[in-house]
Order: C-alpha cells, then sequence, then structure tokens
C-alpha cells in the first residue's frame, strides 16, 4: 500500500511536517499524509488524538502551527476560496438554524455555494434521508439523527471532490449508519476522496482502503482496515 | 491688575505634578513587578 | 539580552533626568503667565502628556497595521505595550486636565473639546485591552488586538471633529498671549522627557509580552516511533 | 456579482431567521419602548425639557436596543454553530460580513417605526410628514453607522463568555460621533432648526457610516481568519 507518488498535483491532500499547538499542548505533530484521489481513509485513535484536529487543518477552519499542505495541488493560504470549493466537512456540529426549516437549509447552503437548488431536487435529496415528509418543518424540532442526516446532505449538493467526515456515524440509527456506509461506497467509486475519523471501527475498518491509528496527535501506525481491527486489539 | 487674573494657585501645580510622578511611578513599578513575578514563575 | 537592557534603561533614566530639569526650569525658573498666573505652570507637563499619548496611540495604529500583516508575535507585543502605555498618559493627562479645569474654571469637568476628546479616547482603547484579555488564543489574540486598535484609533479624528461641532458655542481655545522663551523651554524639554520615558515603559512592556508568549512556545514533542511491523508502508 | 449574490443571501436568511422568530425583534422593541418611558421618569413630568431632550432619548433607546439586537443576530449563528457551516462553504468573507452588516441595519431601522410614534406621544412633540421623512433618513444613517463596527465586533465576542458586557464596553466609545450626530440633528428636526445645520450632522453620520464600512469590510475576513 506504499505510496511512491510524491508530486503534490496527483494528490487529493498531502501535508508535510503538520503540527497545531493549542497553548502550550501540541493537539498534532509530525503529520506527515499522503491520499490519493478516490481513496477512503480511516483515522482512529482514542479521543483527544488529533484526529478532529486533523480534520479541521485539512478544511483550513485552523492555521497550523507548523508545515504545510496541499489539497489537489492547491495551497489552502493562497487559494482558500478554491479549496473550500473541493472540500466538505461535517464535523460535530449540525450548522443549523432552529428556525429554518429542512428544505431552506438546503436552500441557503447551495446557494452559497453559487448554485440553485430546484425544489424537486431537494425533496429528492431528502427523501434519501428520509426526511422529506418533514420537509417544512423547522430543524428546531428535529431529533439528534435527523439533524445529523440534514447535515450529512451537506456532503451530496453540489458534490465536492474532497468529503471529510468527523464521526459520521454517530447519533445515527442503524439504517443511517448504513446510509452513510452506500454513500461513502458512492464516493469511492465515484472516483471521490473520503477521510473519515470514527470510533465505530467495525463499520469503517469494512469501508475504507487504508487506516491510520493516532496517539498523542501523531500517526503511530498505518495499514489496510481489516488490519487495524487486529492492531487496535492489541494496543489501545 | 487686569480682570480675570488667577491668583496664586500652587496647590493645583503642585498636586499636578505629584500626581503625574506618582502615576509614572506606579506604572513603572508595575512593570518591575510583573516582569519579576513572571521570572520568578518561570524558574519554578 | 544584557546589552539590549543597558539601551532602554539608558533612554529611561535620560527621560528622568529631563523631566527633573524641565520641572525644575518649569517650576522656578520660567516667569509666571499674565493671566493664568502660577497654574499656567501645570502646562509643562500636561502639554507634552497630550503630545506624547497622541503620538503613543499613533505608535499602537502603526503596530497594530504591521502585526496585522505579519502575524510576527513581536508587533503584537508592540502593540499592546503601546497601547497600554498610551492609557497611562492619557489618564495622566485626564488628571491634570481636571485640575486645570478646576484651577481655571473652578470645575473640575469642563466639556472642552480635548478633555471631552480624551476622555473618549480613553475608553475607546480600554476597550481594547479588555477584549484582549478575554482572548485565550494566542495568535487570535494578537489579530483581535490588532484589529481592535485600528478601529478605535480610527475614531479619534471623528470624535474630535464631532466633539468641536457638538460645543460650537464655546469659547476660543486660550492661548497664553506673551510666550516667553523661558515658557518653551521647559515645554519641550519635558515633552522629550515623556517620551524617553515612554519608550522605556513600552519596551519593558513589550519584553513582558514576549516572555509571556514565549512560555507558551513549547517545542513539538518528539516524534513517537511506529508500531507495528510489514504494514507500514 | 457573486459577492452580492451571497451577501444577498445572507440577508434573506437572516430575514427570514428575524421573522420566523418574531418574539426577539417584539422583545427588542419593548425593550426600546421600557427605555422611552423610564427616560421621561429621569426628567421629570416637565413638558418643556422632555420636549428639548426627546431626540437625546430617542436615539438612546436606539443604541441600547442595538446591543441587544447586534448580539442576538450572532446567537443564532453560534447555537449549532450555523456560522460554521457558512466559513465551509466557498463563501467569500467579505460577502457574509456585509450580508450581516446589511441585516443588521435594517433590523435596526425596523426599530423607528414603532419607537418614532411612541417618543411623540410620550414627549408631546409636533412633527410634520416631512419632518417625519428627514428623521427616518436620519435613523437610516444612524443604524447603517451602528451596524458597521457592531457586527464586527458582536462576531469577534460572539463566543467570548462575557459578551454581555464587552460589546457595549466596545461599541459605546466608538460611536460616540454617531450618537451625538444623530441626537443634534434629530433634535433639530424635533425642535426646529432655523440655521439649517442638520445637513451637516448628516454629513457627519454618513462619513461615519462610509469609513466604518470600508475599513470593517477589510478587517472582518482577519478577523475570521481562524474561525469565530
Amino acid at each position: 500500500m506504499s505510496i511512491r507518488a510524491t508530486d503534490s498535483a496527483t494528490l487529493a491532500i498531502q501535508t508535510r511536517g503538520l503540527g497545531k499547538r493549542f497553548g502550550r499542548q501540541w493537539a498534532l505533530a509530525h503529520c506527515d499524509l499522503q491520499v490519493r484521489p478516490g481513496e477512503v481513509l480511516l483515522l482512529a485513535g482514542a479521543n483527544g488524538s488529533g484526529k478532529t484536529t486533523l480534520l479541521r487543518l485539512i478544511a483550513g477552519l485552523y492555521k497550523p502551527t507548523q508545515g504545510s499542505m496541499t489539497i489537489y495541488g492547491m495551497d489552502p493560504d493562497q487559494e482558500k476560496l478554491a479549496c473550500r470549493r473541493t472540500l466538505t466537512l461535517v464535523g460535530h456540529d449540525n450548522y443549523l438554524y432552529s428556525q429554518l426549516t429542512a428544505l431552506e437549509m438546503l436552500q441557503v447552503w447551495t446557494r452559497l455555494r453559487g448554485a440553485e437548488l430546484e425544489k424537486a431536487q431537494a425533496i429528492e435529496l431528502l427523501r434519501e434521508v428520509d426526511l422529506h415528509d418533514r420537509r417544512d418543518y423547522p430543524v428546531g424540532g428535529f431529533s439528534a439523527g435527523m439533524r445529523k442526516r440534514l447535515t450529512l446532505l451537506r456532503t451530496r449538493l453540489e458534490e465536492p471532490r474532497l468529503v471529510l467526515l468527523d464521526e459520521p456515524f454517530s447519533a445515527l440509527d442503524a439504517a443511517g449508519q448504513n446510509l452513510i456506509e452506500d454513500w461513502i461506497e458512492g464516493y469511492r467509486s465515484a472516483g471521490k476522496t473520503v477521510v473519515l475519523a470514527s470510533h465505530n471501527l467495525p463499520r469503517s475498518s469494512r469501508l475504507c482502503d487504508r487506516a491510520f491509528l493516532l496517539q498523542e496527535g501523531q500517526i503511530l501506525w498505518q495499514g489496510t482496515g481489516e488490519a487495524i481491527l487486529d492492531q487496535v486489539g492489541t494496543t489501545v | 491688575m487686569p480682570d480675570g487674573v488667577i491668583i496664586g494657585g500652587w496647590n493645583y501645580v503642585i498636586a499636578a505634578y505629584s500626581i503625574t510622578a506618582a502615576g509614572l511611578l506606579a506604572y513603572a513599578w508595575s512593570l518591575a513587578l510583573r516582569r519579576r513575578k513572571f521570572r520568578t514563575q518561570e524558574e519554578g | 539580552m544584557t546589552r539590549q537592557f543597558k539601551w532602554d534603561s539608558g533612554i529611561g533614566l535620560l527621560g528622568l533626568l529631563l523631566l527633573f530639569v524641565g520641572s525644575y526650569i518649569g517650576l522656578f525658573v520660567a516667569p509666571s503667565e499674565r493671566y493664568m498666573g502660577e497654574v499656567q505652570r501645570i502646562m509643562y507637563v500636561h502639554v507634552p502628556c497630550a503630545w506624547n499619548a497622541m503620538l503613543v496611540y499613533m505608535l499602537a495604529f502603526i503596530f497594530a497595521i504591521i502585526s496585522l500583516w505579519t502575524h510576527r508575535p513581536k508587533w503584537d507585543a508592540a502593540t499592546t505595550a503601546a497601547a497600554e502605555v498610551g492609557i497611562v498618559l492619557n489618564s495622566l493627562l485626564l488628571v491634570q486636565g481636571s485640575i486645570w479645569a478646576r484651577a481655571t474654571w473652578g470645575v473640575w469637568w469642563d466639556w472642552d473639546v480635548r478633555l471631552t476628546t480624551s476622555l473618549i479616547m480613553l475608553l475607546l482603547f480600554a476597550g481594547v485591552l479588555a477584549l484582549r484579555s478575554f482572548v485565550h488564543d494566542a495568535s487570535r489574540r494578537a489579530t483581535w488586538t490588532a484589529i481592535a486598535t485600528i478601529v478605535a484609533f480610527v475614531d479619534v479624528p471623528l470624535v474630535y471633529f464631532c466633539v468641536r461641532w457638538w460645543r460650537s458655542l464655546h469659547q476660543v481655545q486660550s492661548t497664553p498671549d506673551t510666550v516667553a522663551p523661558m515658557m518653551v523651554v521647559p515645554l519641550r524639554i519635558n515633552a522629550f522627557a515623556i517620551l524617553f520615558i515612554a519608550i522605556w515603559m513600552m519596551t519593558q512592556r513589550a519584553r513582558l509580552e514576549l516572555d509571556r508568549r514565549r512560555q507558551d512556545q513549547v517545542s513539538e514533542p518528539e516524534r513517537l516511533a511506529p508500531i507495528g511491523g510489514s504494514n507500514n508502508a | 456579482m457573486n459577492l452580492i449574490g451571497q451577501a444577498l443571501t445572507v440577508v434573506r436568511k437572516d430575514l427570514l431567521l428575524e421573522w420566523r422568530g418574531k418574539g426577539r425583534l417584539i422583545s427588542v422593541l419593548m425593550f426600546g419602548v421600557v427605555t422611552l418611558l423610564l427616560f421621561s421618569f429621569a426628567v421629570g413630568p416637565d413638558s418643556t425639557l422632555l420636549r428639548a431632550a426627546a431626540g437625546g432619548f430617542l436615539v438612546l433607546a436606539l443604541l441600547l436596543s442595538s446591543t441587544l439586537g447586534l448580539s442576538e443576530s450572532f446567537r443564532v449563528e453560534q447555537e449549532q454553530r450555523a456560522i460554521e457551516g457558512l466559513l465551509l462553504l466557498p463563501v467569500d468573507p467579505i460577502a457574509l460580513y456585509y450580508g450581516k452588516t446589511l441585516s443588521n441595519t435594517l433590523f435596526l431601522m425596523l426599530l423607528a417605526p414603532v419607537l418614532t410614534p411612541v417618543a411623540l406621544i410620550l414627549y408631546s412633540v409636533q412633527l410634520d410628514l416631512k419632518g417625519l421623512a428627514v428623521l427616518l433618513g436620519l435613523w437610516t444613517l444612524a443604524a447603517a453607522g451602528l451596524s458597521a463596527p457592531g457586527t464586527l465586533y458582536a462576531a469577534m465576542t460572539s463566543r467570548l463568555q462575557s459578551q454581555d458586557v464587552l460589546l457595549p464596553l466596545l461599541l459605546f466609545p466608538l460611536v460616540i460621533p454617531v450618537l451625538m450626530g444623530a441626537v443634534k440633528s434629530i433634535t433639530l428636526i424635533l425642535t426646529g432648526d432655523p440655521m439649517s445645520q442638520v445637513g451637516s450632522w448628516a454629513a457627519l453620520l454618513a462619513s461615519f457610516a462610509i469609513i466604518y464600512w470600508s475599513l470593517c469590510g477589510l478587517l472582518f475576513p482577519h478577523a475570521i481568519e481562524e474561525g469565530i
């Protein structure tokens, strides 16, 4: 599984010595990551091991303390908006306005991406996550799982090439988790890159092409999805 | 003697000068204290 | 480090010396003013404080722009130092102004253009430092301090003209009509004295800020040894 | 063009939120009315004094309500971190700033149709239609001037523990030119303007608004560089 291509333009993500310090604490250090387009990558590790920090750095929500990176050959510092157009992140938060309806949320997000969402398209999307009956209800009344499903639809709007998912399976029921799994499979076959951080190893390990184990902000181990189950069984 | 001339007023002058001196000294003192406190913190 | 320490304490001491000389001339050598009498001697500290407060605020503004541009910790330290020293001089200015008002107009406060503007200026920059104290992340603190400093400084001329219009029916600025040379000398000496003292204070304050910042700069941890064998890429 | 489109989307979203959460708007309006009432108690039932101070009280009511409206407009954004959801999209931060500032300006303008009649009645001031139109124009300039730095500072303080204290502390000294300009000009409208000075005060309000709309638009992208 080793990567020999070091030409950053051919890589979806390349980080060189990436590090992030908060106050006196290094949340991430010495992170060298090379992700090819079309790969599904799993970040595993205990709480506070740096998974979320890494995802937020890639998404451009944090500025690195050390090191550099490229996203599809672009420098996020120089081409911020182009990077944002390329990627999408669904983190722990739901990014919702309680008083808007599900339909309106989708429309706001699409418009800000510079596109227009037909009502029929929006209903089709909402049907995927089983929210089409609720499209005209304010999201403030939604359960945690419903909110999560609505927010995960952000990955399907305008279809970015790089999908970053932080704990996508949390708060979802089995059906919801299966759905996200199907989506990720779909992304892989469409040639998109997916990086997910998850504690749900049985589910995510069978999805991913490669897995990384983080500890104290550093990548300690990398290997295949099957291998990480054995690895985690022996070390964590 | 013309109209509206202020006679005396040395007490105001003294007050103004001493408050200025006290203010500058107090700030200089606080700077020295803060730097010293920081140094002992760093060693400890 | 020790050499640096020498130059700024040198400037500080020079400032102190000049302040003694200037104040001595102002208090005992210069003649008393025809209308203001002895009270006019307050001017020899008041006016230098005013000039230097404005100068130091302007430095804060310039440092803030550089800090926003470069994101270097030293410029953030300089901005903070200048804003804080500006506040000190500004407070002194207000107290002296209040005493002046009491001595000449019989009230502790007068809605005079300069006095009012300097009060508003003090509140503006105190707000900047208040905001700063609430932000924990160092780089965000630097950015936000710079932004607030720029926003505050741009307001100063607006406030000045506004207060002037607001007080449109108000006495002409009283300028002493007989300016003896012995009045100009202490004014100039003290202006430089306060300037040197302000520079000393700013360097001390900036050093403190840099020390604090350095304390946070923990170096990156050692690279941990990878685990596992054959699967490692 | 894209910039304007994005800004208008933000405005549309904010107005929709404001409309859905009418309770918020009504609370801020009530707050303004209550302050107007309280001011009259501070002066006493002397109608000449009240009439002279009417303009000042009206503008103070606007100023005091404005901090409530401004912090509210970012509380909505922070509740479920919706603002981060916007920052993750390819949205120019400048569009975001002008969208928020415009919607805050509109929000403050909405206070005028309620607060002005209340002030006119409580302080027994007469005003003809032309005067009313000029007053609304001045109110708009004041609202624009308040919103520009107000939106910047509301965004910056929106995740700090003591926003309620910090926002007025930063904003009130800063907007003193707006306060003075609006008080003077509106008082002239209410009590007569023999020397036609309203124009120059309006010019002052307009220049404050222009300066801070441009300056804060330049600074806002730096402020949110690492999120808010």
